[in-house]
């Protein structure tokens, strides 16, 4: 099984969950974090002071999935993600050597 | 000033009479009218920050520090153009039908001697300038979340300049058309609402859209904020409508009593629907009832009995309802329903002042055909004239610096694009 | 009222002198008691919201719509049962000792012409619906986080009916019997404070715990919510304790220093003693703290001298804060503490205005060992009628159209489940 | 009282019939007068709620609710202390030029019938007492994030004895020195606002910066709730300033428009000026540049016209607006910038009293050079005296009880450390 | 070294970390994230509008710990997060190459 | 690649931030968790209520990086975060299949 990690940008979360629906995936998580990478971020000021704002709020969605739906899986994020424009993000893809479901106790591909 | 005017236009000394009451003799102010003029100016001027926080709760996070400042910047240009003109051009001298004159420009001439009434003048003043700036505030709930910050402000000077004044002076005005009608507008159902509700409908004809509108999610970030501004509009709305007696007397009383009942039910009316048709009530509905029944009770207030207030809010509540309902099938985006509650719930409200006013007033149910009438050209007139200056004035500003923010600012929000700044960061 | 009615009672012509004060010849309301009515009972509309965000503060964030929506809805359908039935219940003519009559059902016969007193009789039932509407809405604190909207709704309808109406007729009502006993209530210790506390204690013996209680973890989610509330407490209580005065006079002054003190006192009791408990103060201790001063003055507001407003107020700290540790010890959950702060503080507010009351009436420290009886009787009839009325009603819901959510609702929250809504998106 | 008394001291009867108006004949207290400053003392107690959420949205949410507590506790010592000793000693009899008597020890002797001018004097007490109570929680904005609670309780105890007290003698006290020699401070531009700003300054001094100053973060982590804060404020000094006349007549009304105006020009003021600098106008700015307005119309609202106060205003928010800049070339850490927006806004009003006072006092438009002296007098002598004393208590504090936090708990924040409780669990 | 990743319902935090405990694991991270899956969301309705919200709200928690300890921990999660209903959520196990406590500067099962 | 885990305290953020750019790290990511471990909680009491909170706010970075910069990565998350005061955190490290770079398309080292 793999682990697929995608930092995406927030407003893509919703296409990007309907595309891995139609690939096939049944579940998958959710994170907000903050990003840091080539994409600017901005200045904020308050009363005098000004600061500059580095991280940029992304959101990382977190999916495991059987070996060979992985490829498909990142096409997926890939084509739902992506606009073309500097901070859409990163994949990662990590192998899984156990999954369970806890409701079940089923495990490996079973579980997913 | 509100009630009193019909009468003072005709008959100044009897309506002096009647508002003094039967023991004031004195020569100066009367100190209980000035208490609670003063204080119903204070709580119309809370409406504002009221208002900011019950529209601010219902947009996304990202641009609730825009949307707040979309009320406060009227505070700011407002209450000194009112100083500065707009007082003079409501309820200057020299009355035409149409505009007041320019002789309180800065209000000059207005010391605290001056009296209106039993009021020094000033108050009087002052709290109709709390109208003038929570009127186009209200007009901004359809133009948050895409409105330039800086475009809005012009633009919410200029339609002061060129909608409300005119308005505020033909309905209350010395010498005003309406007035000299015989329009029932006591505390503002055509001025305030009727006005604000078709201009922004107006406004966002001309804006168009917020992008992603409707298929992306627009949830209320913060539900609590806008029950608490919803809190603070009826608190403040004492003041709007029972202040709009100028007097502390049986008047003020009876307009506080009704609008108290009407917000009420108001409430249970939009509530009664929304388990009706979704099968939940709502926070949001319970706001946004209450607010509809408070709506609609401000040009009868002072004339119509606390009975009547239920049928009149309850049926705002059901009527606004709907309203709002409609919104997505017409495809406008009037972000937060400042057409369905203050141009319908306003337009209900003038139209149910012609239909339940009983108390020194006639209506359909005391036989009074002529005053409902009366109050249909109140309407027509209110609307269309500040629907068509409106979208001129939208027009001309898009066209020239511009409306809309740019698609990317209108992504990342506005909070952070116009005004630099982040609304949270807990 | 509050202070008039004993005297009114017995005479009404010299009562109306005293209230009126000296200078005030005149046949119409006098604007200045007018105004303070009007502006006391706004203030006293904004304790709602302000209660809503106070509770609302302390429960967990998935119920915090849910929280809110049992006081906004108090606004809702009590103000209009109010105009429909409640005032005349209470208030209304051919009195008894337990009940008022029929005559003012929709406040018929108020015209803004009627007087009591000095003010416009509308002003009045709209004042005392502010309370009626509090109350209940009060009780809401006990019941959070699983109650059912609509079996509360009802709930609250009825115990209007059964429970809020007699027990002001009791106290306030012209031929109410306590009243004719002489028992001292300024502004609504016994009618508002010990009913509500105790019908919440009897109602969460029917309604049971939350689901996790005590075990997991049941801490407030946003304390900055409480205190804003607590403060809009603080001032709206300045119209509950000071308006009750009926009048712009002296009295309504002292009554509005000592409300001021005992808060602040009452807030001082309470951080004190979780200084020496926990060995830190707790801003939601100055909360609590300073609604238990507010709660404890509030009957005897006009009776007790700004120096005896510290001891009773400091005292309330001290007792409701020990009041509410023993909750745990007793294994009931009164989520909110509305039996600790509420039924304990008022009941010693009532005592202590029994005992601490030297303007205008006698107490223990004046020698007057009976007017401590009466206060004492008082407290107990209402106690016991309040909570026996309260146990049947919750019985007979819960019987009925069930007073609970589902254990699948609560864990899931109850804004979500009940109203289709969440409240933060932030 | 800020108005009547230059006069009072003078001559008694004058003023009492200046204050009284024509039409007022009666012994007891005036009902329209008593209502508006009871409604008055109403809207400052709000102030404090108000501050509270001003300053705590601007601070980290780890230390949001040590924030509000340092408003509310101010509430809690303050109200008592007044009562205590407070009044007596800033408005009790046997009158020196810089402190009064103790004649008025618990409010002694002052009954419900004892009256100041038209008002009882327990009202006049209670409206002052507010003031009493916000003074020092204007400071506490300097000392955020940092100073111990104790320390800080037992400071602000302090200081209202040896610097408030005295200060208000002095500009409002019969027989105040700088009352006798005719300072203009109507609603407490020196006594409230210069006192509290360079006490700030003082007490930062022996405070020190907060860790990681200026080089980490400190960003507001809510300004909705500052926003919020900032609508409170301006609705609560509608009772500082109009209150201030003691009176519901012209004079209020006078104050009550140039308070509104000059709050609009400050917002105006200070978002031109960050325009310029940032090219983004804030909300932060715009909460900022309205107290600054609100603070610096406050020593002249009653003898300044709204045209004037317009400039009064907008100079505020710009000169506040750079004060508030060179902060950081100064390198104090003045965190929510007391001395900047109160300090130099109130020195600013104090001045500008003394430029643009046309009514009822002269200045120098009226050609008066010595009024304007006579204001620099006032300012310098409350300035030198507040910092001297505060810096002096602070040391004394500093060395003994200890004034600040540990490095860990500063770093933890203080809503743990020092209360045990959290803010937020949203 | 293995690292476990469980996705569980938010109210059964406080009995997954006693459990883990229970079986000797000194040190844990959890993180709130939102949910896709099986188990059903809801609607919401705003004014006219209505919306389904497919994302639940869940804590992930994520440990560290020996190989050996690995299986005792998975069971200690099942067990305490279990309610038998949809939704319960899953348990991922990665290998972890090294670990590090940055106080010390320790490496490997010491870091733990 | 190797995906470096790093849990620190929150306050450490930007001085870890700085040094990981040093490094020659162009990107990451940051997530808000609560941490259980050696660093004891604190007690918060409401009303009559005590309670013991076990979780103290933390910030998990990730960052992906090839092989040979792991170490450097490693090192210069360990000096930044490090105050010697317990509950400084742990880094862990994991092996990364693929990465994936949205905008482009880009794959594996390319994409970081
Ligand atoms: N090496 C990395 N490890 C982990 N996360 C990364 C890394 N590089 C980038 N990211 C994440 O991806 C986001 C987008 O990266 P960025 O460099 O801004 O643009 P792009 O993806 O277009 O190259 C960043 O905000 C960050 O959250
Ligand atoms: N393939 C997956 N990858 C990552 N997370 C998953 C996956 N499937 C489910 N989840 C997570 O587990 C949670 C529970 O899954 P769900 O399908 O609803 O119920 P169950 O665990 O009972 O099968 C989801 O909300 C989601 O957070
Ligand atoms: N085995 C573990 N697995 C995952 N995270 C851990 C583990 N042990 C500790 N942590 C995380 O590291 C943080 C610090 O650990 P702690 O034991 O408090 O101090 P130290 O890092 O100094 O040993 C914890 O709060 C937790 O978030």
């Amino acid at each position: 099984m793999k682990k697929i990690e995608a930092i995406i940008k927030p407003f893509r979360l919703d296409d990007v969950k309907d595309a891995l629906k139609e690939a096939g995936i049944q579940g998958m998580t959710a994170i907000e974090v903050k990003g840091f990478g080539r994409q600017k971020g901005h200045t904020e000021h308050y009363r005098g002071a000004e600061y500059t704002v580095d991280f940029i709020p992304k959101v990382k969605i977190e999916v495991v999935v059987p070996d060979e739906l992985a490829p498909a899986a990142v096409e997926a994020i890939e084509r739902s993600a992506r606009t073309g424009k500097i901070g859409d993000g990163k994949i990662f893809v990590l192998a899984v050597e156990e999954a369970v479901r806890i409701r079940t106790g089923e495990r490996g591909e079973e579980a997913l | 000033m509100r009630f009193a005017c019909p009468f003072r236009a005709a008959a100044p000394a009897l309506a002096l009479l009647l508002v003094v009451g039967p023991a004031w003799a004195g020569t100066g102010p009367n100190p209980g009218d000035t208490a609670w003029l003063l204080a119903s100016s204070a709580l119309v001027l809370l409406m504002v920050p009221g208002l900011a926080l019950f529209y601010g709760g219902m947009v996304r996070a990202k641009n609730i520090l825009s949307t707040l400042m979309l009320s406060f910047i009227a505070m700011g240009v407002i209450a000194v153009q009112w100083v500065v003109a707009g007082y003079s051009l409501s309820f200057g001298g020299s009355p035409g039908p149409w505009i007041g004159g320019l002789d309180r420009l800065f209000l000059s001439g207005l010391t605290p001697e001056t009296l209106s009434g039993t009021v020094p003048t000033l108050a009087f003043a002052v709290f109709q300038g709390m109208f003038a700036i929570i009127t186009p505030a209200l007009i901004s709930g359809a133009l948050v979340e895409r409105v330039k910050f800086g475009a809005y402000t012009l633009f919410i000077v200029l339609w002061a300049f060129l909608v409300y004044d005119p308005l505020a002076h033909w309905v209350w005005g010395e010498g005003g058309w309406l007035l000299r009608m015989g329009a029932l507008d006591f505390a503002g159902g055509t001025v305030v609402h009727v006005s604000s509700g078709v201009s922004a409908l107006a406004a966002i004809l001309v804006l168009g859209k917020r992008r992603g509108y409707p298929t992306e999610r627009f949830i209320p970030h913060n539900l609590t904020m806008t029950l608490l501004g919803a809190g603070l509009l009826w608190f403040g709305w004492f003041g709007f409508n029972a202040g709009s007696a100028l007097a502390a007397n049986g008047t003020a009383v009876l307009a506080f009593v009704s609008t108290n009942t009407a917000a009420a039910a108001g409430m249970l009316g939009w509530l009664a629907a929304e388990k009706v048709r979704f099968g939940r009530p709502s926070a949001l509905g319970a706001a946004s009832g209450l607010v509809a029944g408070l709506v609609a009770i401000t040009p009868g207030a002072g004339f119509i009995t606390p009975g009547w207030a239920i049928v009149v809010g309850g049926l705002a509540g059901l009527i606004c309802f709907r309203a709002v309902c409609l919104k997505e099938r017409l495809g406008y985006d009037d972000a937060l329903d400042v057409f369905g509650v203050h141009g319908v719930g306003g337009a209900w409200g003038a139209l149910a002042t012609g239909i339940f006013a009983t108390v020194g007033a006639g209506s359909l149910i005391t036989g009074d055909l002529r005053q409902f009438g009366v109050q249909v050209v109140g309407v027509v007139a209110a609307a269309v004239y500040a629907f068509v200056v409106t979208w001129v004035l939208c027009r001309v500003l898009d066209a020239t610096i511009g409306l809309r923010v740019s698609p990317e600012d209108e992504l990342v929000g506005l909070d952070q694009t116009a005004h630099g700044e982040v609304g949270y960061s807990l």
